[in-house]
């Protein structure tokens, strides 16, 4: 689907090892959302959790692309950009789980994930509200005369709201080094995007306002990869900012709780098969792994989770007081309430 | 009378005005598949994607939309999904809806309802838990809804959706499956009227909203120690029903308000400080209010429950109001 | 400019009649105008006025289309539009002067002047928010089966607003009867506007979401005919929305008050010479009207408007009580305030 | 000291303040060319475009992108050039801002001044004249500030842009060209202290912003006639000075809570309602608020003057509450 990009070369010169980090990366990341919806069911996740099962190529492929001292905005379905960032999982299990040492200290749960360590300023509630975020770190990034760059992720839904444009707009007017990743796929909750989405989407609207904008398949590591490293370049040598349109498709609900009985079994199984850590496992295969060492990686990925999983279900609920704490610096946050 | 729920008192309500008047349609995400929460179930099915209509996620031109909409001759009813998330169409209510027929004269009516599931729902966190209807209160224009039963929600939407004034219409998330009895004909509640829940001598409490729940479970405890408490839901904001609180408070001569919203600057300081301005030499302790602390709602339920005027909290408050001490 | 639209034929053919017409409602506008400008210096206008001289043409081009229950929703800089789609001016001056009779009985004044009788549903003091409100009236005209149509003014500056993304998504997604003129005056306030912009602006934009849009030079009054028609005429048929984008000059200030300093004064007389007005009446002489002809219309159009500034000064200031009348129907305004 | 205006106020605390901390930029419309009302005159000419920056009409990402920009390591002001466009931007204010640093467990710090000019200043109407300080007050997370004098501007907005927490600065409109005494070197007011403008032993008058001036001048028609009102200013509303207030009514027996706002679910509710609870057994008459009909702001000033709280106003009802009967 990306004609300007590289064709990424497949087979011959891949880079091994580092594709089998990938792999094992988006393993960790099916992982910890499959043992989430898991733990869900059985009431140990408390809130809401937007799995992004089928979606891991984009995370994994751009992330991968990024400094530890790039920033990252993410949404509700964040936990694969989190992760592909470098944050600690079990703090992010325990965050699901409302627990003391989560990566909020159980304040947020799973849509307020944040991990200020590894860049990652938030997952956000509010769909679209990370773009001007985004574009205002990258502000802050250009007044400071740093080097770093900022992704900002988003889903199809996100592109008919304001911030959208105004995000955009901000990001090319000011120059900034930011690239925003808009994962399309193809749902908005329960609705298909395309049924309340005017023209070709994300990209479309991107070139309008000058910004450069490639679309991928998303579900394609190799070439998600490809072209995220293109536009990370060019956006650190301060070419502005970059869109990177990536077709994807969600495997799971909307949320974990959701059947999504509005969408065609046919249509699920059919994408099913271009399952993106699959597709990788296949390039792997073709290049002479071993099927010992895919499913020793697997393997390896799905232990530390259910190791991250025991240990956030033993962990202590937050102290009561923490509840007051981390308001605002001004002012008594209990007064005059009792 | 039959058994409904709330959330089911909320379909049948859209239902039957639907029905009666083609000029009301509803508009907000996913109504097609019934609504997030289901509150728009089958409607889809008997009236047709034109009049259930689904939206982008655009909350902004959801809300503006309407306006233009209303303006234009017809009945919108609009979905904002969380009360949180009217907050990205604020300019549109405030700016917009509740000013159009001041400014313009007198030329304008906005007959709008903005559905905003609210309040704090198990572990929603900060961004979708909020109680903002002080805030509406605070706005000329608008009217500000806020029912707690099934009868109620059945009763006060279709009043809404027959207002000429756009109505910001608040239905606790918390309160979907409640169940409770329900008319079988035409229902209908006047806006403005508040229901007095509990009678009782000692003291008034008022509320709104869940927490009406919370309050009667109080002072079925008080009882237990002797307390009759009076319990009055506002059921609307604003208008809120001035004669209904000072006329109780006459008789009990001490006011509790329990709201769920932040305590400061919240709707109770409202009451609190008209009750104290009317009737001053007549109470007989402090008014006093209860609600949330000035911090934003947290995930884990240790720091969620931190946040939630509970039982226990109203008795107490209600007992330290009836100390001979506080008069 | 305007490549796909019918080349408006010049001279040969012109339709006199109308075209004096439109000189003539040209002529009231840039009157009503001058006239206010001159009474906020007396202090008679009491509010910010923004005129809209040099760019009647786009007001009168666009709203000759229209039939008079069509709607119109418009701006802070709204006389000229309102006027085009057949307001009173007097009603309109003693909204000024905050007078009785005034369109919105003194309590809007410019910023919001509506005429409901004629369909004009209203300025708007808030940059972009007429956007989704116009979109939302379409879709009532949708709802009910109407074959009316909704045009929508806006600013280059109102772009960069959210709305206007949404309600042009909005507009599209539901095939919904409305024209956008984007009413490009090069500034926002006392910012360049292609300064805070990125991409080529409203029309491109518009393109990006399937909207159909035209870039016409907005100061030549038979080329915003021509294609504003052909807009309307596939609007009625259902065509869905459209976009016009006007390219045009704001000859004053921001405000009335606003001396424009920030730009050079060479720019400013550079486009004094495309005046619209000065360029119909070119068109009309070279048709053969008589100078005189030409100079009754001006002073026909000066006199009425002098005659309602004269009428608008000595009417009443609206009733006090008005002050507590359409605030809403349920509860009382005047409770517990004092 | 020296005499300047309150819009130079403002202005010489962002440069002192962009002076001192290389971190600290402004952003919003027309900054370049000095701002709508000026108050940014030469600052573009001192600091350059990057920290005295343009903005596109986007009320919603100058908020959204101060957020950001303040997560990653800035101090940004913010100017939304009316109170009314700051609606635009609400989700970014309540549920971004003000809510980033207790959601991601105290990891963020928005240290953000967001400017909103507020108040009715001559025929501006109903979008361009409201005072919504209640709102903010009542949002966790959120400062609220709302100076009226030009030392006050000045020690303020610096204190405000030192402070790591988001700070809703209100400038109010009909201020700018006031005149007052300003100390020559650094001058910084702390937030949450109240400033007693005028010492009385009668009644207390609480108020804020230009409404300072209404009651000065009712004071002194008042102190013609014997009556000694102290007067409160409370400076910042979020936190407001408690101790302040409650000793002086402790001396004065009588509160009268004074705001230009509408008054139902206004900020003298949160006022009149916590001395109403704290002090009742010692109040000699009633708390009492005045503030505005609940009506949106008109442009003929025959119909505005009808939303104002004049000085006459407020002798009456100081009287009112000194008359025997209201006790
Ligand atoms: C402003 C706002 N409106 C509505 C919602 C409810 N909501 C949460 S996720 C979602 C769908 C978002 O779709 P998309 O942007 O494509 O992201 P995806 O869920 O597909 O990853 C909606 C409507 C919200 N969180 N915020
Ligand atoms: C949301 C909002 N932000 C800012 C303003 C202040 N303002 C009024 S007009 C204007 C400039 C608008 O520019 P444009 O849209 O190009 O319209 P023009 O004035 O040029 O007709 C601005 C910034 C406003 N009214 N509303
Ligand atoms: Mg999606
Ligand atoms: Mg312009």
């Amino acid at each position: 689907m990306n004609a300007s990009a590289a064709a990424p070369s497949r087979g011959s010169n891949l880079d091994l090892p580092r594709l089998q980090e990938a792999y094992h990366l988006m393993q960790r990341i099916r992982s910890f959302e499959e043992l989430a919806v898991d733990a869900q069911k059985e009431g140990l996740v408390l809130g809401a959790i937007h799995p992004s099962i089928g979606q891991e190529a984009v995370a994994v492929g751009v992330c991968a692309q990024l400094r530890e001292d790039d920033l990252l905005l993410s949404t509700h379905r964040g936990h694969g950009h989190t992760l592909a960032k470098g944050a600690d999982p079990l703090a992010m299990m325990r965050e699901l789980f409302g627990r003391q040492g989560g990566t909020c200290g159980g304040k947020g749960g799973s849509m307020h994930i944040a991990d200020f360590e590894v860049g990652m300023l938030g997952a956000n509630g509010v769909v679209s509200a990370n773009i001007p975020i985004a574009a205002g770190a990258a502000h802050a990034i250009k007044l400071r005369d740093e080097d770093r760059i900022v992704a900002c992720f988003f889903g199809d839904g996100a592109i008919n709201r304001g911030p959208f444009l105004e995000g955009l707009n901000w990001a090319k007017v000011f120059n900034l080094p930011v690239l925003f990743i808009c994962e399309d796929n193809a749902f908005s909750a329960t609705t298909r995007t395309s049924s309340m989405t005017a023209g070709a989407g994300a990209a479309a609207r991107a070139r309008s306002l000058d910004i450069p904008a490639e679309e991928v398949d998303g579900n394609d590591l190799l070439e998600v990869e490809a072209v995220a490293k293109q536009a990370v370049e060019s956006i650190r040598a301060g070419g502005g900012p970059r869109l990177l349109h990536c077709h994807t498709y969600r495997m799971t609900g909307h949320t974990a709780a959701d059947l999504a009985a509005y969408r065609p079994q046919e249509e699920v199984e059919e994408r099913r098969k271009t399952d993106p850590i699959q597709r990788v496992a296949r390039l792997l295969r073709d290049a002479g792994v071993a099927e010992a060492e895919l499913d020793r990686l697997a393997a390896d990925a799905r232990a530390e989770l259910e190791q991250a999983y025991q240990v956030a279900k033993d962990s202590p609920w937050p102290d009561e007081t923490q509840a007051f704490a981390d308001v605002q610096d001004v002012g008594d946050p209990r007064e005059r309430a009792f | 009378m039959s058994k409904t729920t709330y959330i089911e008192a909320g379909r049948r309500a859209l239902a039957e005005e639907m029905t009666r008047d083609p000029m009301v349609w509803a508009v907000g995400e996913d109504l097609g598949r019934g609504g997030v929460f289901g509150q728009y179930k089958g409607l889809v099915e008997q009236f047709g994607p034109d009049r259930i209509s689904d939206a982008p996620i655009s909350e902004a031109c959801i809300m503006g939309a309407a306006v233009g909409a209303a303006m234009a001759g017809t009945r919108p009813v609009v979905e904002m999904r969380f009360a949180d998330f009217a907050l990205c169409a604020t300019d549109e209510l405030v700016n917009q809806a509740a000013k159009a027929r001041y400014m313009f004269g007198g030329q304008a009516r906005v007959p709008l309802v903005v559905r905003q599931p609210m309040g704090i729902w198990r572990s929603s966190a900060a961004q979708h838990s909020q109680s903002l209807e002080a805030w509406y209160a605070h706005i000329p224009g608008l009217v500000v809804v806020a029912p707690s039963t099934p009868a109620d929600n059945l009763g006060l939407l279709k009043s809404s959706i027959r207002c000429d004034d756009p109505v910001v219409y608040l239905e606790h998330k918390n309160l979907w499956p409640l169940e409770g009895d329900v008319p079988e004909g035409e229902h209908l509640v006047p806006l403005g009227k508040a229901d007095t829940v509990r009678e009782g001598r000692d003291l008034t409490i008022v509320t709104w909203s869940a927490q009406r729940f919370t309050c009667v479970e109080a002072a079925e405890a008080l009882a237990q120690e002797g307390v009759e408490a009076e319990i009055i839901d506002l059921r609307t904001l604003w208008p809120w029903d001035r004669d209904q609180v000072l006329s109780s408070v006459e008789k009990t001569r001490r006011l509790l308000v329990v709201q769920e919203a932040v305590s400061v600057a919240g709707f109770g300081a409202e009451i609190a400080a008209s009750v104290a301005e009317a009737l001053h030499p007549l109470l007989a302790a402090p008014v006093k209010r209860l609600g949330a602390p000035r911090v934003p709602v947290s995930y884990a339920p240790t720091l969620e429950n931190q946040v939630r005027v509970t039982a226990e909290a109203i008795v107490a408050a209600a007992k330290s109001q009836l100390t001979p001490a506080a008069a």
